[in-house]
């Protein structure tokens, strides 16, 4: 029977997983908002679950707000890396470090 | 009017810096008439303030109180009594000898030169009429911008490092007494001097109280281990600059000393009065040697008054071990009113001797001892009043400068003979180094062709070093006056003194 | 009365003032004008009020002028008290000075400060009038340390002269330490009897007798005697006593008149006067007046020796100036107050009249100071050698001389005292008994080598009537080898006016105008008869009873008194004492070796040549003071000023504070490195961290 | 929560009509051609001081329901404040913008829509009751702030800095996230109140609550930069047109207090113990680096930026004391830096000329031999910066003192204290270099003669003074907002 306890470490794995991937990976942005969204989703995950288990509907509301946030954020993020390919020619984040001291 | 005089005192000479600015910002001339006039009216206005002040009483009067910051508790509580007049006066005369000094001295940017003195009058006068700690305490730092625009415009080849020095010492110094404001404030509810001077507070937190004041006040005086802003601040400063800083900036630390140390830490001053005692005393000798040394006449005349100031602080001190432990109320009172009359007579002495050295540097544009040499034979009447001066810097008596010394050595010899002793080495110091610079910059042959080119102080250089050389004479030939306008509010302090708080 | 004490006082003052500032404006003549007049009128009300005083028997009269400061119980005035003693030296003053004045007139004649010269001396006066007339100990010190301002103005008034600037700081900075003394004097006065003024202070001065102070944890000092002493160091600066003396033979540097007036009559003698004006706290205090004799006899005897080798005439009146302020400082020692006072009065008339003669000399010999390049002016210089002559046998203390009446009384005075045990008082009988055989030296000594023997000076234009010794170029017959270089090149530096061979004249020398020699004669006067009408009220006859308190026990004066029989007596009785002896034996090898036999001087010298040297040297105190305080001083200034200010407060914690956030600011910078995953990598380090500190808190 | 009747509506009307117009401006800038852009620039001012105005008067009648949406929309003293300061900020942005935007090609309607939309979101973040409200109005504010800073499409460094603050700002908002799960999983509910109630009554699953609490405190702590969440900071400052960063540097600020106000106030009080230690810490942190690290700056956009962490750090000491006293210091500070900051980012744009970022700190060289009236405003930002008397920088860390020392952590205020010093120098070396340096050789393009800037610029300045003198007035509304 998968309790709440099984849920919130699922919810913490994910979480660590697209945390890990925002700080080890040096290549390319994209993995980057692909981490961010793995984020966004544990955290859905997140709401579901406790939301199941409180019977409390306001929890999955609260994610589908999350969801199209998440959509607009993607929006933003993809436009932006376009615009920084567009300047920089690279999207490699060991690349991107002209802003610094 | 004379209801709100203080307050005209203050806001007086920020409307003439205002003016100045706007009016005098293409017309150098016009700039420096309006801020002369200001200065002269705000002069009249502290002559109006010294009649219509009772000295018997001395009570606080001209009183104005409004409430200020609601949130705070704060007041923009004015009031004056005898100590506050005296430096009032001083502080309005010397910004008019200054604004005349510096008539033909400076020559760019004239309108910000005369906008920045008489906004330092108008603060310093704020400083010395706030009844509330935190108005007190707002003036006391706000004076810091226009002190470091002066050095740092019109100032000499360091005057950067000299004027960040400068601000950042005694910057460093005031934070922690805010701190302290605050901690009292806290306890106490109230900004107002003198709510805090009745409130009754442990010894633990009046010594932490002490040490905060302590801080702030001696960078200002300033006092021994803190005083090596001074000397570079007065060597880099323009002529007004050092004469203003040396005449009032430096009382402030010891006008601080006595509106708080004293009458809101009366015990824990009492604790520690063997170690401001001990820092003045090694004031007065260590950096009298010190002095003797000097190669520069400024830094030299600087380390003098840090000398001289140590009467000050001692003056106030050795108050508590007279009034307590030896119960010599009444030497109690001479030590404080020699403190203060040697603050009143460093005002005009120090001024003196930086405008002589502003009279031979605007014609020489050299302030080392050794580029002079024989300067009396070509400039007559400037060697009588740097002599007359000297002799004041020295302690002769017939001027302002013995009266102050002689009373504080005299009622510090009832609290201990030794303390009366090692101040009293400044007699031999004071007049080896002044008149060693005076010998090597006044006597002999001439040294060499630009002081042969010299010519003699002008009307303007005369009305200015005259001004001081009057003032200096009459409070050494008759102190009287000016002792009794303080006598009462000395005793007040007196009594703040003796009240045991713990 | 008052307006008639402040006019004197004030009418010297307004004399300097007008010729002081509006020297140019007046020109010569008016500032010499007003100032002569003022001290004239001064004189002329000094001697009415001596008058009313000594012979009407007017009261003492002690009022205060205008109240200083009023601080609780503690108050200072500006007050006069006005007794015999303050009459007694408002007369010497006013007249020496009167003196003075008019013979500045001759003096001065050329010289371009000459209306600041006049203001400075009419300044001076006024300055010592203060001093002697005041009733507090606060206007005494502003007299005291006013004298000392003038006395620097003066020697330093060629401040063109390297040697005069040098002088006058070291006269000023020599006082100042006796100040320093005199300054902790009074605040211990203060401290005892709550009051600065003469009368409280004397009225209650019982109320000190037992008191103990103590100064140094654990050494209880009596109270009289710390007070004495202090007193006294204040003296010693200002009278030139032995340890503070080396400022007064370096005075000579200013010009002749103020030497006589400053540095021989009046303003050494503050010091004498004052210990005798507190004399009621001084009877208090046994070991105090020991100190004082002791010093005394210290400075009357080997200041006197130094005398012996000088060459310089100013130098060697200095030099006896010194060594007879030495013997008031023994009178007052042995609390013959009368004697000291009597001696300060008889010295400042026959001093004056030798620094003037000597001065007069000066002019004469074109400036010319070195007696080696003088001899045989009698004929030259009649008045000025008689003067000179009657001057010196007071000096010495030939019977029937004023200086024999003083200096035999005290001499008198301080064998009674020994008599009565003490081995000060033995000790400084001794020293002023050699004392007396040494000042008969000198002074015979400075009579022959100027107007006796050979004339050891060329006139240089060929016209005149009687030629140059043969050929024989000056050299100095009589002098000892190695004299004091630093007299010899000061000479020849001093001679402003054209620098000439020493001994090379323009033309023969010729006595001065009577500006000059007027003065000498009427100081000759009273050196010569003033003690006849004033020995016997001022020693024995109670002259300074409201003045000067002695204790029985001390009184020697009273004891002297009971055999004293009339002015002649005293002179025949003198004949017979050890002094006399003394004297004439000086006066006897003074003249076999300088006037029949100058070559014996160099045989002596030579014998004696440590001892020579050693005078030559003066002891040394100069080299001392040079070495110990003034290099001193400044080597401790330097070196608290670059380690204490600029390396240790300055360089480390000013600056090292400084230097420290700069290189930290500059490690943090380098963290923000510019890579993203650096930065999202300390906000995951920030996260555990929070964590952990949260948990581990927990 | 029923179906939405009128009087869930009435206090929303300045956001509503904020909306409405924002959308008519949309709609119109299309249509107008770019010589009339001003046409846009005046219409967004004048938007915004309506929507001041509103506020301002809704805020006046107490007959007004406290709350809408059944508890999701709060109408407090504070809200209002933080609505009208910030509305005032942004206008004071726009009106220093135009000249920075029109010589490089930005005067576009886009700016000011973004800018809008990202007040509209702050407005809803002023007024959030409820977990979600706070979040859109974040996100609102978040995202358009991402867009904005990479506004000048064909320079490197400022889509660098975009990139940097889109992916941190991301993972930010994605923690806080995280920690609004947690609280709702421990707490059952995403309403303040209830929140509230429910940690009150009974301390559910202490280690979700810690959990919950460390994540929303990072999340806060991002939103205001403070440190070890700086990192964003000094790059976007300097990598954003200097108009992004005037606005990116104010408003927002005072969206990061109400943000943190309404989570650790409103929800989180009970836990007070807990989260006060982390603000502590990271106001220290804050005080020291941002200090420090200013010092060794030579670029004045960067230096302002570690001083903004610098001031950050003073915040979080008011935040951190959990009194009222303590947030009114707080709000005060925030809404009085707001108003400092656009200040001086304005003295940067006046300095900037066609081609010439005046970024440098050493291009104001001699501005007083050149121009003594900016010269003197640039004197009175900088000393209100440093926190000298008689200027309102003053009056805002005397407060946060005190409500530092009032809560019993002396040692802070004390250390504070020293890097308040330290920071003085600093502000001290641009006035140096104003007033004491020599201007340089080659003379500037004259400055344009955009009347309203000057004077806007100007009063802006000496309201720095003024609101030093006469400070009591804003101090008090603050502290009535807080405790009402």
């Amino acid at each position: 029977m998968i309790t709440l306890g099984h849920t919130i470490a699922l919810g913490a794995i994910l979480f660590c997983i697209s945390v890990a991937g925002i700080f080890i990976n040096r290549k390319n942005v994209i993995t980057l908002l692909m981490a961010i969204e793995l984020m966004l989703l544990s955290v859905n995950f997140n709401f579901v679950a406790f939301s199941s288990f409180l019977g409390d509907p306001a929890g999955q509301i609260f994610v589908f707000f999350i969801l199209t946030v998440a959509a607009a954020e993607a929006a933003i993020g993809l436009a932006i890396l376009v615009v920084l390919f567009r300047n920089r020619a690279t999207i490699n984040i060991e690349q991107l470090g002209d802003l610094k001291g | 009017m004379s209801h709100h005089l203080l307050s005209w005192l203050i806001w007086l000479p920020v409307l003439g810096a205002v003016a100045a600015v706007v009016l005098g910002h293409s017309n150098a001339q016009r700039a420096r008439w309006i801020a002369l006039a200001t200065a002269i009216a705000t002069f009249v206005l502290s002559i109006g303030l010294y009649c219509g002040y009772s000295a018997e009483a001395g009570s606080l009067q001209f009183v104005e109180k409004y409430l200020w910051l609601g949130v705070l508790n704060v007041h923009y509580h004015l009031a004056v009594d005898g100590i506050s007049v005296a430096l009032i006066v001083l502080t309005s005369f010397t910004t008019v000898l200054v604004l005349i000094g510096a008539w033909s001295a400076i020559e760019e940017k004239v309108h910000q030169y005369v906008a920045c003195f008489l906004l330092l009058e108008a603060l310093m006068i704020g400083v010395f009429c706030a009844r509330d700690a935190l108005l007190f305490y707002m003036f006391f730092e706000a004076m810091l911008i226009p002190m470091f625009i002066i050095i740092g415009i019109w100032g000499g080849p360091r005057r950067v490092y000299a004027t960040i020095k400068f601000f950042l010492y005694t910057f460093f110094g005031s934070i922690f007494m805010l701190i302290g404001l605050i901690y009292l404030y806290l306890k106490t509810g109230s900004f107002d001097l003198d709510y805090l001077a009745r409130y009754p507070l442990s010894l633990t937190e009046q010594i932490w109280l002490f040490l905060s004041f302590l801080l702030a006040f001696s960078v200002k005086v300033p006092m021994f281990p803190v005083h090596t802003w001074l000397p570079d601040a007065h060597v880099e400063a323009p002529t007004g600059g050092s004469v203003i800083l040396a005449a009032i900036m430096l009382k402030i630390g010891g006008y601080g000393f006595l509106r708080f140390s004293l009458p809101i830490t009366p015990d824990a001053s009492h604790e520690l009065a063997w170690l401001v005692i001990a820092m003045s005393l090694i004031a007065v000798v260590y950096i009298g040697f010190v002095a003797l040394v000097q190669e520069d006449m400024k830094k030299l005349i600087a380390y003098s008054s840090i000398s001289h100031m140590g009467f000050v602080t001692l003056g106030a001190f050795v108050a508590f071990e007279l009034a307590r432990e030896v119960g010599a109320g009444d030497a109690a009172r001479l030590a404080l009113q020699g403190s203060m009359v040697q603050m009143i007579s460093h005002g005009f002495i120090s001024a003196a001797m930086f405008s002589c050295v502003g009279v031979v540097y605007d014609r020489m544009h050299s302030r080392m001892i050794k580029d002079y040499g024989g300067v009396a034979n070509t400039m007559p009447w400037f060697a009588a009043f740097m002599v007359f001066f000297a002799m004041a810097n020295s302690g002769l008596p017939g001027t302002s400068g013995f009266v102050g010394e002689f009373m504080v050595i005299v009622a510090s010899f009832q609290a201990s003979p030794l303390i009366a002793a090692t101040a009293a080495i400044t007699l031999v110091v004071g007049a080896a180094y002044t008149l060693w610079l005076v010998k090597r910059v006044l006597f002999g042959e001439v040294a060499n062709p630009q002081v042969a080119a010299l010519t003699d102080i002008n009307a303007r250089e005369a009305i200015v070093l005259g001004g001081f050389a009057a003032a200096t004479l009459l409070f050494g030939v008759w102190p009287a006056p000016l002792t009794e306008l303080m006598d009462a509010s000395l005793q007040q302090v007196v009594q703040q003194l003796m009240h045991v708080k713990v | 009365m008052q307006s008639m004490l402040l006019t004197i006082a004030l009418a010297p003052l307004f004399g300097a003032v007008v010729a002081g500032l509006f020297g140019r404006q007046i020109g010569r003549v008016g500032a010499h004008t007003v100032t002569i007049a003022g001290v004239a009128l001064s004189l002329v009300l000094s001697l009415v009020v001596f008058k009313r005083l000594a012979f009407d028997g007017a009261p003492v009269f002690n009022e205060n002028i205008y109240t200083w400061y009023q601080i609780g119980s503690y108050s200072a005035h500006v007050g006069f008290l006005i007794d015999r003693l303050t009459a007694v030296m408002m007369v010497v003053v006013t007249f020496v000075s009167l003196m003075v004045h008019v013979y500045t007139i001759g003096y001065m004649k050329d010289d371009p400060g000459y209306q600041r010269f006049f203001s400075y001396i009419a300044l001076f006066t006024f300055s010592m009038l203060m001093l002697v007339m005041s009733n507090n100990f606060l206007q005494l010190f502003f007299g005291w340390e006013a004298v000392g301002l003038v006395s620097y103005l003066l020697i330093g008034f060629w401040f063109k002269r390297p040697t005069a600037i040098f002088a006058n700081l070291k006269a000023f900075l020599v006082n100042r330490v006796g100040d320093f003394g005199f300054l902790l004097g009074i605040a211990a006065v203060l401290m005892y009897f709550g009051s600065l003024d003469y009368a409280t202070v004397f009225a209650n001065r019982e109320s000190i007798v037992g008191k103990e102070i103590e100064i140094f944890s654990g050494y209880a000092w009596a109270v009289p005697t710390v007070i004495g002493i202090l007193l006294f160091i204040g003296a010693m600066g200002k009278s030139a006593q032995v340890p503070l003396h080396v400022w007064l033979p370096d005075s000579m540097e200013g010009p002749t008149p103020i030497s006589a007036l400053i540095h021989a009559a009046t303003m050494v003698t503050a010091g004498i006067f004052m210990v005798a004006r507190m004399s009621p706290l001084y009877e208090l205090s046994e070991t105090a007046l020991a100190f004082v004799v002791v010093i005394g006899a210290t400075t009357a005897l080997f200041t006197g020796l130094i005398g012996l080798v000088q060459n310089d005439i100013k130098r060697v009146v200095a030099y006896s100036t010194l060594s007879q302020l030495g013997y008031m400082t023994v009178a007052l020692g042995a609390s013959a107050y009368g004697a000291a006072i009597f001696h300060l009065m008889t010295h400042a008339f026959f001093k004056a009249l030798l620094f003037l003669g000597a001065g007069s000399v000066i002019i004469a010999m074109h400036h010319e100071q070195d007696m080696r390049y003088m001899g045989g002016l009698r004929k030259y210089m009649p008045i000025t050698y008689w003067t000179a002559v009657l001057g010196t046998l007071a000096l010495v203390g030939t019977p029937l001389f004023s200086g024999f009446y003083s200096k035999d009384a005290i001499i008198e005075a301080v064998h009674h005292a020994s008599a009565q045990g003490g081995a000060a008082y033995t000790y400084a009988y001794w020293c002023v008994l050699l004392g007396v055989f040494v000042t008969a030296l000198y002074s015979f000594r400075l009579l022959y080598m100027t107007f006796h023997g050979r004339e050891r000076f060329v006139v240089a234009d060929h016209g005149s009537d009687h030629a140059p010794l043969a050929g024989s170029a000056p050299a100095p017959a009589v002098s000892s080898h190695g004299n004091d270089h630093h007299a010899n090149d000061k000479a020849d530096a001093h001679d402003h006016h054209h620098g000439h061979q020493p001994g090379h004249l323009e033309h023969a020398p010729h006595e001065s105008p009577w500006v000059v020699t007027l003065p000498l004669i009427l100081l000759a006067i009273p050196s010569v008869c003033i003690a006849w009408f004033f020995v016997e009220p001022m020693l024995f006859g109670g002259f300074f009873d409201g003045a000067i308190v002695v204790a029985p026990a001390h009184d020697v004066l009273a004891e002297m008194g009971k055999d004293f029989h009339g002015v002649l007596a005293f002179a025949l009785h003198g004949i017979q004492t050890p002094p006399f002896w003394f004297a004439f034996a000086g006066f006897a090898v003074a003249t076999y070796v300088y006037l029949f036999n100058p070559a014996m001087a160099d045989r002596a010298a030579r014998l004696f040549a440590p001892l020579v040297r050693l005078l030559e040297r003066k002891y040394g105190f100069d080299e001392l003071y040079q070495a110990v305080f003034a290099r001193g001083s400044l080597l401790l200034g330097r070196g608290l000023w670059k380690w204490g200010d600029a390396r240790l407060i300055d360089g480390w914690i000013v600056n090292g504070s400084a230097a420290l956030v700069d290189r930290s600011s500059g490690i943090l910078r380098w963290m923000q490195s510019g890579y993203l995953y650096h930065y999202a990598f300390a906000m995951i380090l920030g996260l555990i961290a929070l964590l952990g500190a949260f948990l581990w808190l927990k | 929560m029923g179906p939405i009747s009128m009087a869930d509506l009435l206090p929303l009307v300045p956001e509503s009509f904020l909306l409405g117009s924002l959308c008519i401006l949309l709609l119109a800038d299309l249509f107008i051609r770019q010589s009339q852009r001003a046409v846009t620039h005046w219409l967004a001012i004048a938007m915004l001081l309506l929507t001041a105005g509103l506020v301002w008067r809704a805020s006046g009648d107490s007959a007004l329901a406290s709350t809408a949406f059944g508890g999701m929309f709060v109408n407090d003293g504070v809200a209002a404040i933080c609505k009208i300061f910030i509305l005032i900020s942004t206008a004071l942005v726009f009106v220093y913008a135009k000249p920075y935007l029109i010589p490089r090609r930005l005067f576009q309607g886009e700016f000011y829509t973004l800018v809008l939309f990202a007040v509209l979101g702050m407005m809803f973040l002023a007024s959030a009751g409820n977990m979600l409200t706070a979040y859109l109005g974040l996100e609102l504010l978040a995202l358009p702030s991402y867009a904005l800073v990479a506004l000048d499409r064909d320079n490197g460094r400022s889509s660098e800095a975009a990139m940097k603050y889109f992916v941190l700002g991301a993972l930010a908002s994605g923690m806080l996230l995280y920690g609004i799960s947690m609280i709702y999983g421990a707490t059952g509910s995403l309403d303040f109140a209830s929140i509230r109630g429910a940690l009150v009554s009974n301390a559910p699953h202490p280690w979700l609550l810690s959990f919950g609490l460390v994540f929303i405190v990072i999340g806060i702590a991002f939103k205001l930069g403070a440190v070890p969440f700086h990192m964003w900071v000094p790059d976007v400052y300097q990598g954003s047109p200097t108009a992004v960063t005037m606005f990116i540097g104010s408003a927002p600020k005072i969206a990061g207090f109400v943000l943190a106000y309404r989570l650790l106030e409103d929800a989180l009080a009970p836990l007070f113990a807990d989260w006060r230690g982390m603000l502590a810490v990271l106001a220290l942190l804050s005080l020291a680096i941002g200090n420090l690290v200013a010092i060794a700056q030579t670029n004045l956009k960067r230096m302002l930026a570690y001083s903004t962490i610098s001031h950050v750090g003073f915040l979080l000491l008011g935040l951190m004391a959990g009194t009222i006293e303590g947030y009114a210091a707080s709000l005060f500070y925030a809404v009085t830096y707001a108003i400092t900051a656009t200040a001086a980012f304005g003295m940067i744009v006046y300095m900037s000329r066609a081609g010439f970022e005046a970024e440098e700190i050493d291009d104001f060289r001699g501005l007083n031999q050149r121009n003594g009236w900016y010269a003197l405003l640039v004197l009175l930002v900088m000393a209100s910066l440093a926190g000298i008397p008689l200027f309102v920088g003053f009056l805002a860390k005397l407060q946060v003192l005190k409500a530092a020392v009032d809560s019993g952590m002396l040692w802070l205020a004390v250390v504070a204290g020293a890097f308040a010093v330290i920071g003085a120098f600093y502000y001290l070396r641009v006035i140096k270099v104003v007033y004491f340096d020599d201007p340089p050789a080659e003379a500037l393009p004259a400055a344009p003669a955009d009347l309203p800037f000057n004077l806007v610029l100007g009063a802006n300045a000496l309201a720095l003074v003024g609101l030093g003198v006469l400070g009591g007035p804003l101090m008090a509304w603050c502290v009535r907002a807080v405790a009402g």
